[in-house]
């Protein structure tokens, strides 16, 4: 035991382990937690100790939320920033505001990992979903298709062609806080093995009466750089890009070294260069352009011009664009789309 | 380890191959139980090979060709039962019990 | 049964393979702590990034592992340690020292060869096992890598067998001491068993099944103890090639005055620094471009490589 | 190593291929018989390798294990229920199965022991990879080529088997027939429909448009 106590308080020293939920407007946010080394953020919610909670989450996605708070493994923490923990209801949760929030975390954190905090689940326990067999071995239904094995749907091969030489279609809802999405995206896919075959994304708008968000203190561009970055596997790159962004008077030659450290065929854009190009009126076909979009506009607001909304896309026209792409080069190219995608949850776009 | 030790568990895995093969409904459970058995026909020939050939390495040899039937019937099964499943939708013995029309 | 190499009792032998899996993990732990600091120009703070990872550490031996629905545990809990047992299967058959290994086989580099494999059938249940959609398109996409790496991995080694005239690897180094260093004599291999180090040990800019674009994939489930080990697989297998790098290409513990587990070290840290390095720098390239280019490029290059090699063995 | 641990370690491989061998066909999980077949081939090749024939011993890991691999995906191609989360039973004459599995196994096992097998131990126990080597690439090198011959034309016939398409027809990407006027795109005869009713107008083509090659 002594040991395990010797182990829990070199652990609360350690990075705090953060899940972060992003709702409208959290750019800031995000972008303090990713420059902090204080913090990991963390790909899937299953590495994180403390969930953190950002910016507007709409009442249509309380829901979705307590699942991922749920998760989070056990004991675990919830922070909202400058939020109603009661409206989402997490009622553990500790609220705090954004300037205070990496101490609160740290403080949190050791809570957790010493066992002096365990916020409860707020979802059910077990499987809403109960197994039945009714079949004659057991299974679900007729045949061994029937019924939906704990809850979880199986791979459903099409009612006609199933050949043995294709994965059956697998049905898929991700989202609105799945880490590697841009926030507020909710995602329903058709999977074959690792390629998509229907796509359709929804965003979740904010509810009608909220507050107008502030205008947001840090560069949109360089934090969507900062997570495109992240999910390429560039975590350190990606410390850089969120310090930059959330530096009030960036200098173009800050800007223009990063651009020089990650724009060459052995850097960032080994990750891009290869996807597929988008046909989406307003955007730029080619990958690595949109994210060179992003430093140019840093690097212009850093010389006094001003900064430029991104125009909000269709999400149906990026959906259909979508259809085919391996799962990994779908996720990269909604995250070179993080701009726009923000503008359309806040403000839909018309498919032209 | 004796040439007979060595018979025994080649003639366990060929009998298990046979049991597979002859229960199983479905044509890929099938090909595994195959499989076995040829698993089991490997290990025969690499233990007749070293307990009565003196070394001579044709013995060796039976082996890679036994692992070629494999690599041959996996593909060519595979290839056939893709086809019979475009065909008639069907990946059992008993889907296909009439083969003509 | 064994090769020319003395070999130490099997006993000490296992201790030897954990030992160096162990130091080999710390050692790339540190280089990737210290690699990531340098490249977020987080200031000069060494102490603070020398700390941090052990931090890590003990914060995963403190959390739990939840249950998915339905996961297959078996396979779960096997999956990591098989795949770090393929890092010891390819530690054991490398000579460790000037003159032994710890199984110093005539059939050296086969051994290395399945040893890759088998990771591939590791990874493939680990991705399978959570029942979890993200994780089994890690898996998916792993096997389609692997099968793309595993060719040019067999050409390259069976190129450094041929002055050898053996698949000893103890051979391989010897034949290195008497002519050239491999890296010099056949300089496209060291590049093309980088690219199947970083594949197979899922490392920086090919690390097809552990991903952050697919939430880290294989691992996406895993919390804890159970991550940690994984972890430890990830880098005792980075470890396990960067020593494979060291001895085929390099001569291995060849060098002048020091003793040689100290050359074998100082070649495999020199390996291993340039694989994080490359993971820290290198954005991971997509799945297609991969195994477009495996294939086209490097496939093509591997049997050009082989056949230059051969012709230069006879001559 | 001593005769002991050879015959310790034999055994122990023996028992663990027979039981994988045998929970291939007793589990649920399409992925997991596959790697418990994976998993007999493995402790096949370590007896192989305790039997001296160390190549042939770890070629069998390195290729039954790509073949497990890829044999995996196709299962789960295949199963509707890949991972068993329903259970079922998919056997026919089992009681019968096992009865000629038996019989099998004891038949060969009789045979193993009673048959009179002059022994002729190894010559060479160093030199069997060597002699291996020099055997395929020397004497047995015409079986080698048609081992060669043989696989290139598996990979054919298992591509021609299991590709849709006819002379027509696609293998989802398709052919499309000749045009034809070589020097017209529009005299391209239409495919035969779903239904299997021709296109009345194929061969009549360029109706207008003939400006067009963009």
């Amino acid at each position: 035991m002594a040991v395990m106590d010797r182990l829990r308080r070199v652990a609360a020293t350690a990075p705090v382990a953060v899940s972060v939920a992003l709702g409208h407007g959290a750019d800031a946010v995000l972008a303090d937690l990713r420059a902090d080394a204080r913090v990991d953020v963390t790909a899937s919610p299953r590495h994180a100790t403390v969930l953190v909670v950002a910016g507007h989450v709409p009442a249509a996605a309380v829901a979705a939320l307590g699942r991922v708070h749920d998760q989070v493994p056990a004991p675990r923490a919830t922070v909202v920033v400058d939020g109603d923990p009661a409206r989402l209801d997490l009622p553990a949760a500790t609220a705090t505001t954004r300037a205070a929030l990496v101490d609160e975390l740290v403080r949190v954190h050791a809570a957790v990992v010493t066992g002096q905090r365990h916020d409860s689940p707020v979802g059910p326990a077990d499987n809403p979903v109960d197994w039945q067999g009714i079949g004659p071995h057991g299974q679900g239904g007729e045949g061994m298709m029937g019924g939906v094995p704990w809850g979880r749907p199986m791979a459903m091969p099409p009612t006609v062609g199933r050949d043995g030489l294709a994965l059956d279609r697998l049905a898929l809802v991700v989202g609105p806080f799945l880490a590697v999405l841009p926030p507020m995206l909710e995602v329903e896919v058709g999977l074959q093995g690792d390629v998509l075959e229907e796509v359709e994304l929804r965003t979740v708008p904010p509810d009608p009466h909220a507050p107008t968000p502030p205008p947001t203190p840090v560069d949109s561009g360089l934090v969507a750089l900062a997570e495109l970055l992240a999910l390429v596997g560039l975590g350190a790159l990606a410390t850089t890009a969120a310090r930059l962004a959330r530096t009030p008077d960036r200098r173009v030659e800050d800007v223009a070294a990063l651009r020089r450290r990650i724009d060459r065929p052995w850097g960032l854009r080994l990750g891009t260069d290869d996807l597929d190009r988008l046909d989406l009126p307003g955007v730029a076909p080619d990958p690595t352009d949109r994210w060179r979009d992003w430093l140019a506009s840093a690097a212009s607001t850093a010389v006094g011009d001003a900064h430029h909304a991104p125009e909000p896309v269709a999400t149906d026209e990026v959906a259909a664009q979508l259809v085919g792409m391996e799962v990994g080069h779908a996720v990269l190219t909604l995250a070179t789309l993080r701009p726009q995608l923000a503008a359309s949850a806040v403000a839909p776009a018309v498919s032209s | 380890m004796t040439i007979v030790t060595v018979l025994l568990a080649s003639a366990v895995l060929l009998g298990l191959g046979t049991w597979g093969v002859l229960s199983q409904q479905s044509f890929v459970m099938i090909m595994m139980g195959f499989e076995l058995a040829i698993n089991g026909v490997m290990l025969a020939a690499a233990g007749v090979w070293r307990f009565t050939s003196g070394g001579e390495p044709r013995g060796q040899v039976l082996v890679i060709v036994a692992m070629l039937v494999m690599a041959v019937e996996a593909a060519i099964g595979f290839a056939l039962v893709v086809a019979v499943y475009r065909a008639r939708q069907q990946d059992t013995t008993e889907g296909i019990a009439e083969l003509s029309r | 049964m064994t090769g020319e190499l003395a070999a130490p009792h099997p006993v000490l032998g296992a201790v030897v393979v954990l030992g160096v899996l162990l130091v080999g993990t710390a050692i790339v732990t540190t280089a990737d702590a210290v690699v990531a600091d340098r490249v977020a120009r987080r200031g000069l703070d060494l102490r603070a990034s020398l700390v941090r990872p052990w931090r890590r550490i003990a914060l995963s031996l403190v959390r739990p592992q939840p249950a998915t629905e339905r996961p297959d545990w078996g396979l779960w809990v096997l999956a990591p340690a098989a795949y770090v047992g393929m890092a010891a299967m390819a530690v054991s058959v490398l000579p460790l020292g000037t003159d032994w290994a710890v199984a110093d086989v005539r059939t050296g580099i086969v051994v290395l060869g399945s040893a890759e494999v088998l990771a591939m059938v590791a990874v493939y249940l680990h991705g399978w096992a959570p029942n979890s959609p993200l994780s089994l398109v890690g898996a998916y996409r792993f096997v389609a890598a692997g099968l793309s790496f595993l060719l040019l991995s067999m050409f390259v080694l069976i190129a450094a067998a041929l002055p050898a005239e053996s698949m000893s690897l103890g051979r391989i180094v010897a034949s290195q001491q008497e002519g050239a260093w491999n890296v010099l004599r056949q300089p496209l291999g060291l590049p093309l068993f980088l690219v199947v180090a970083l594949s197979v040990s899922l490392h920086g800019p090919l690390d097809m099944a552990d991903g952050t674009d697919l939430a880290t994939g294989t691992v996406a489930e895993s919390s804890g103890p159970a991550r940690l080990a994984w972890e430890f697989g990830r880098r005792a297998m980075l470890t396990a090639y960067a020593l494979a790098t060291a001895v085929v290409f390099l001569a291995g513990p060849a060098g002048p005055v020091l003793p040689g587990w100290a050359w074998l070290a100082v070649k495999t840290v020199a390996v291993a620094v340039v694989l994080v390095w490359c993971g820290h720098r290198l954005g991971r390239i997509g799945i297609q471009r991969y195994v477009r280019i495996a294939w086209t490029v490097l496939l093509p290059l591997s049997f050009l490589h082989l056949a230059i090699s051969g012709v230069a063995a006879l001559a | 190593m001593t005769g002991l641990a050879v015959d310790i370690a034999f055994w122990t491989f023996a028992v663990a291929a027979a039981w994988f061998g045998w929970r291939v066909f007793r589990t649920d999980s399409m992925v997991r018989a596959t790697f418990c077949l994976l998993a007999s081939f493995l402790n096949v090749g370590a007896i192989m390798v305790l039997l001296l024939a160390e190549y042939l011993g770890v070629a069998m890991f390195f290729m039954m294990s790509v073949e497990m691999v890829v044999m995996a995906i196709f299962m789960v191609a295949f199963m509707m229920n890949p991972a068993g989360l329903n259970p079922m039973e998919m056997v026919h004459q089992p009681r019968a199965a096992i009865a000629v599995g038996i019989g099998a196994a004891v038949g060969l096992g009789v045979v193993a022991v009673v048959a009179d097998l002059p022994p002729a131990a190894l010559l060479d126990e160093a030199g069997t990879i060597r002699a291996l080597g020099n055997e395929l690439m020397g004497a047995s090198m015409l079986l080698m080529e048609v081992v060669g011959v043989t696989l290139v034309a598996t990979m054919v016939g298992a591509v021609v088997l299991s590709s849709a398409s006819g002379r027509y027809g696609s293998a989802d990407t398709g052919s499309v027939p000749p045009l034809l006027d070589p020097d017209d795109p529009d005299s391209r005869p239409d495919l035969v429909s779903a239904d299997g009713e021709g296109d009345a107008h194929a061969g009549h083509g360029g109706h207008g448009g003939h400006g067009g090659h963009g």
